[in-house]
């Protein structure tokens, strides 16, 4: 792009990093004002997938089955550790249901930090519902190092455990078809979201209930998990009509030759 | 290949191979255990690969090395000490007791991975990608020939018409009335439609993509077996 | 369970909360002012609430929270409770003569609380179905025939006459590749990246000896480097594979140089592009590598005569784009991918400047290199049997499709237990 | 709480160093910035030990408690240890490394890719039964053409399928894919400042 004059385009970036932080928090104090009402899927689309999570969950505490998650192979030191970051909320938000009923879910992931992390994170979702004694680390387990044997290594915890369902949310290839095919085998919900683009094509072909695309990231939201997490989908709304005018104008004045 | 210049080693290499991708098709006839054994012996290998590439690319040369020939370099500073410290602190991670120690650690690396996840998206993928779809109205044949220049506007048009129909796909704020369940607003979701469409072309490419690649991979399977047992019977 | 639930969103504080440490909800306000019971069983003010969700506030479909809990009723030891107080008619009754009433204040949420406990109880105490052993269902058959289907189309064109199928043309991606390659000098030091996983290795090695064929004829002094685990092995197991295609020896480190694993994806990759000797201090055989006469002036990846980069990820062929490539001045940068990357890297290669100098797309790219450097046959003898398993799983698609959207009109059932 | 102040204080200044360093070029951020992240990629290895560390625990519990399947377990931690030790002794690139790489994991991981085609092609069948929609409709279409395009076709030699497919790639895929990456990208940088704002504190135990 040949602009008239020259601005860094890291200024560009970090203003409009700020910005964004900035519609973060405002909506942040919006939401605090309406109070609970806002919170959870109130004002926001219906997604599916959702709503079929926390019926999954409801089945699971009845039924005494566990409820699986995966949590994808990409560390939290890394470029896709957002995706891993919404697995670990959803991970402390189905933990904290499911500590009621009388079986914890499991989780698997392909990472050694991101392990860590939800094993944590189990932990942490008991002990505020008091029931710290029930945790026990080998919920929290990594089922292989490298991107297939993660994937083959977490079949046999679908295939055994008799899950109610399994939610795969977090970084994953192409390698994702065999986890989803498996859980779809064994006749379970399958939540599947993806940051990788290729994954998430197959996952809409063979898990049951798909998230696409930035669905996985609006996940804090729907599952209620903080205010936080509802003002960041309304922030994103912002962003996303400022991009579209930016490149519409952009595209325009490009066309007409004014830069 | 052919078993003449077939070594021992190489024969009982192929044939514990054809072993190893006949257990791993067991598995179209269900879970078994034939595909059990394979797929742990191979998490134990993939892994047992990775003692090996951490010990000598990352643990002797740049955790051991550096403390060693501490006395020997002109950098007299303790800097060289952080990432060894830093790394036993985060295997405590691993004792339930001492897990505490680890957790700045964790803030440590979950503050890079979440700054390089914005950098990147920002400057790695959002500048450069709006920047590209600016750019597609920019033509080099403005007067030269109309046909094409044309063509090409309506082509980059559609381009475009994708891009910010599939991002406005994605929109979560919605209204509900009387107690129904919250919808958008009529335009929008006219929008989202057309989104969708492209949503669901770019997703068919893709996954024609994978399935292409694993196709090549039973190619290649297939033809391994079958070129092994034509030579060795 | 002492402590204070929060009817937003389920979590459980500690006594003493004013606001849910969970999800910022206030719990004091329904605590604090009881809101009696109306007339027709609602509570005012929460009723919304309680009708779009079910116990504790959370979203419950609603055969789940009537007839689900219902189905164990009878045998529950808490059933005869629900018998003898049948809370419906006792809130009916009370509520009728007065509009509000105190004496029993049972909200639906209560009531589904009670019906959860029954159920727990329930499941605690009654047998649990036996695991399901894994029969040979249809979904197996399905598998098992399309398994044969394309074992069948890929040994046709083995076993029988080929029928006539015209290799792919190279198209500029593929020819600009090998143009880089043969303008090189000869031992020019060029960066290797192997960048995928082992799974791949069917799809990308063809091109990969093709490439390294071409590169050995040039006498290119070739630096491995990888960020993945198996890189390493991966990266010397091309080069004796194309050692006996090219019938050339290649020896390290005075033929190449296998520098080995970068952790850390895109963090690794950025200390990389800034200096790839800190990166690697040294090769992954232990050597001392940066004083030999090939790499003495090489301190970034722009000081290589070529960098190609072979990989299975878009998220990596990406990264390896922006992060990389802004310093790459005068270095171009080749991609050997599988296919499916192509949809997400290829308007990189399309673009003006182009950021990808030549592109290798799959065995369909690895034949037309193939054809263009006219060296090496590997991709091409594969080529019939891959258009046979395409067009047969292309085959397979259309007609499995069209029998599944049929039988799709006809039924609607439900996936999974907890499903609709 | 003084606890919970240190670790989001520590999240927050890497996380801005880090950042910063992408958007302002001061010669000191550079250098902070370039130690921080050499720390991050030797931790990263780290979490690799770590992650192996747990396996062989999870492996070795599975053996001692007897638990069903605990053979194949002792399968995973002999094959662990051989392929360690023969790589530690003789080398990470040695002619043994080769062969147990060439025979056994190559093989297992290019099946499971082999895998996957059976998996998609009854997955994509499936499809169109389990979502009946215009959405299953397009996307298999797609898929076809796509396949179709890429090949050649022993039956109709047809030049506009590789054509329209070629069409497809570069400009409504380009278009989707782009808009798609946009909604990801949104989402990251979300989910990122939530934690830099520490307002999520996955680190908290």
């Amino acid at each position: 792009m040949n602009l008239p004059y020259q601005i860094d385009p890291g200024y560009i970036g970090l203003g409009f990093v700020l910005l964004f932080l900035l519609l973060i928090l405002t909506f942040t104090a919006i939401l605090r004002d309406k109070g609970r009402r806002s919170l959870g899927e109130a004002g926001l689309r219906k997604i599916p997938a959702f709503k079929k999570l926390w019926r999954t969950m409801n089945y699971s505490v009845e039924s005494g089955k566990r409820l699986h998650l995966t949590l994808g192979r990409a560390g939290i030191g890394g470029e896709h550790s957002t995706s891993s970051l919404v697995g670990l909320s959803i991970l402390k938000s189905v933990a904290q249901f499911v500590s009621m009923g009388d079986k914890s879910p499991i989780t698997t992931s392909g990472e050694g930090t991101l392990m860590i992390l939800s094993q944590d994170t189990t932990r942490s979702a008991y002990s505020s519902s008091g029931v710290a004694e029930k945790f026990d680390q080998a919920d929290g387990q990594l089922s292989g190092l490298t991107p297939f044997s993660y994937a083959s290594g977490t079949l046999p915890i679908i295939y055994d455990q008799q899950t109610s369902g399994t939610i795969m949310v977090g970084h994953f290839g192409s390698e994702a078809a065999l986890i989803a095919d498996a859980s779809e085998n064994t006749d379970c919900m399958t939540l599947a979201g993806s940051d990788d683009l290729s994954a998430q094509a197959i996952l809409v072909a063979t898990a049951n209930e798909p998230l696409i695309g930035e669905e996985l990231y609006a996940a804090g939201a729907y599952m209620q998990i903080g205010l936080t997490h509802t003002a960041s989908v309304r922030a994103q709304d912002v962003i996303r009509w400022i991009l579209v005018i930016v490149i519409l104008v952009g595209a325009a004045l490009k066309l007409t030759g004014v830069f | 290949m052919s078993i003449a210049n077939l070594t021992p080693i190489d024969l009982v290499g192929a044939l514990v191979g054809i072993f190893f991708t006949l257990s791993i098709f067991s598995y179209a006839l269900g879970d078994n255990a034939l595909f059990r054994l394979a797929i742990h012996i191979f998490i134990g290998v993939a892994s047992g690969y990775i003692v090996v590439v951490t010990w000598f690319n990352v643990i002797w040369p740049k955790l051991i090395l550096p403390v060693l020939e501490w006395e020997n370099t002109t950098n007299d500073n303790l800097i060289v000490l952080v990432p060894l410290l830093l790394s036993l602190l985060l295997l405590t991670k691993l004792v339930p007791r001492l897990t505490t120690l680890g957790s700045p650690v964790m803030a440590f690396l979950v503050g890079i991975g979440v700054a390089t996840a914005i950098g990147g998206a920002v400057i790695g993928t959002l500048f450069p990608q709006v920047i590209a779809s600016i750019n597609l109205f920019d033509f080099p044949t403005w007067d030269q020939n109309a046909g094409l220049f044309w063509i090409l506007v309506i082509e980059s048009s559609f381009i475009l018409l994708g891009t910010l129909t599939a991002l406005i796909y994605f929109h979560f704020g919605a209204h509900s009335h009387n107690d129904e369940p919250p919808q958008r607003t009529g335009w929008i979701e006219l929008i989202a439609r057309i989104g969708k469409f492209f949503i669901a072309i770019t997703f068919g490419a893709l996954f024609a993509g994978v399935l292409m690649a694993a196709l090549t991979a039973f190619v290649e399977r297939w033809n391994f077996i079958l070129t092994t047992f034509l030579s060795v019977f | 369970m002492a402590g204070l639930l929060c009817d937003n969103c389920g979590a459980i504080n500690s006594p003493g909360n004013q606001v849910c440490q969970h999800c910022q909800a206030s719990l004091e306000d329904h605590l604090t002012q009881p809101e009696p019971i109306s007339s027709d069983g609602d509570v005012p003010g929460q009723s919304q609430k309680f009708n779009s969700t079910g116990h504790l506030g959370f979203p419950v479909d609603d055969h789940l929270g009537s007839e689900g809990y219902d189905s164990g009723h009878k045998q529950s030891p808490l059933a005869e409770l629900g018998d003898v107080i049948p809370i419906e008619t006792v809130v009916e009754e009370i509520s009728k003569p007065k509009p509000y009433s105190l004496k029993i204040r049972v909200t639906d949420a209560q009531r589904t609380n009670i019906r959860l406990l029954e159920k727990l109880t329930r499941t605690e105490a009654g047998s649990r179905p036996t695991p399901k052993t894994s029969n040979i269902t249809t979904q197996h058959i399905i598998r098992i025939l399309i398994m044969l289907f394309l074992i069948l189309a890929i040994s046709w064109p083995i076993f029988f006459d080929p029928p006539h199928l015209p290799l792919p043309a190279a198209d500029s991606n593929v020819s600009s590749f090998s143009q880089h390659i043969l303008s090189l000098p000869l031992d020019a030091p060029v960066l290797l990246a192997f960048d995928y996983e082992p799974g791949y290795a069917s799809e990308l090695d063809t091109s990969t000896t093709a490439v390294l064929d071409q590169l050995m004829s040039r006498n290119a002094y070739l630096t491995l480097v990888s960020t993945s685990t198996s890189g390493a092995i991966q990266a010397e197991r091309a080069i004796s594979i194309a050692e006996v295609k090219a019938a050339r020896i290649y020896e390290a480190p005075t033929d190449y140089v296998n520098l080995g694993y970068i952790p850390g994806g895109a963090t690794g990759l950025i200390g990389l592009s800034t200096g790839i000797r800190s990166t690697f201090p040294l090769s992954i055989n232990g050597d001392q590598v940066w004083q030999s006469p090939a790499l003495q002036d090489v301190n970034t990846p722009n000081d290589f005569n070529l960098v190609i980069v072979i990989t299975d990820s878009s998220a990596t062929a990406r990264t390896w784009v922006e992060q990389v490539r802004p310093n790459l001045i005068n270095t171009p940068l080749l991609m050997i991918t599988s296919a499916q990357v192509e949809p997400l890297i290829r308007p990189y290669f399309d673009s003006d400047p182009a950021q990808v100098d030549g592109l290798i797309v799959g065995l369909a790219g690895s034949v037309g290199y193939e054809t263009f450097t006219g060296r090496i046959k590997e991709a091409s003898n594969l080529w019939g049997s891959f258009s046979m398993s395409v067009v047969a799983a292309a085959g397979l698609i259309l007609f499995g499709g069209m029998v599944s959207a049929i039988l799709a009109a006809n039924k609607q059932g439900q996936d999974y237990p907890g499903g609709e | 709480m003084v606890k919970r102040t240190l670790l989001i204080a520590v999240t927050i200044t890497t996380g801005l160093v880090i950042l910063m360093g992408y958007f302002i070029n001061l010669p000191a951020l550079v250098s902070v910035r370039k130690i921080f992240l050499n720390w991050a990629i030797i931790l990263a290895a780290v979490a690799l030990l770590i992650g192996l560390i747990n396996l062989i625990v999870v492996h070795a519990r599975k053996i001692i408690n007897k638990e069903p399947g605990s053979h194949y377990s002792l399968v995973l931690l002999v094959s662990l240890m051989v392929t360690a030790v023969v790589g530690i002794v003789s080398g990470p690139t040695s002619k043994m490394s080769q062969w147990i790489f060439n025979n056994i994991q190559i093989p297992i991981e290019t099946s499971l890719m082999a895998l996957l085609a059976v998996v998609l092609i009854s997955a994509a069948i499936r499809f169109t039964y389990r979502r009946p929609t215009s959405f299953s409709l397009i996307f298999i279409f797609t898929t076809l053409i796509i396949m179709l395009g890429t090949v050649s076709n022993p039956w109709l030699n047809v030049s506009w399928l590789s054509e329209l497919r070629l069409w497809i790639t570069r400009v409504p895929v380009v278009g989707g894919a782009r808009g798609i990456l946009f909604g990801v990208v949104l989402g990251t940088i979300a989910t990122g400042l939530r934690v830099l704002m520490g307002a999520d504190r996955p680190y908290e135990d």
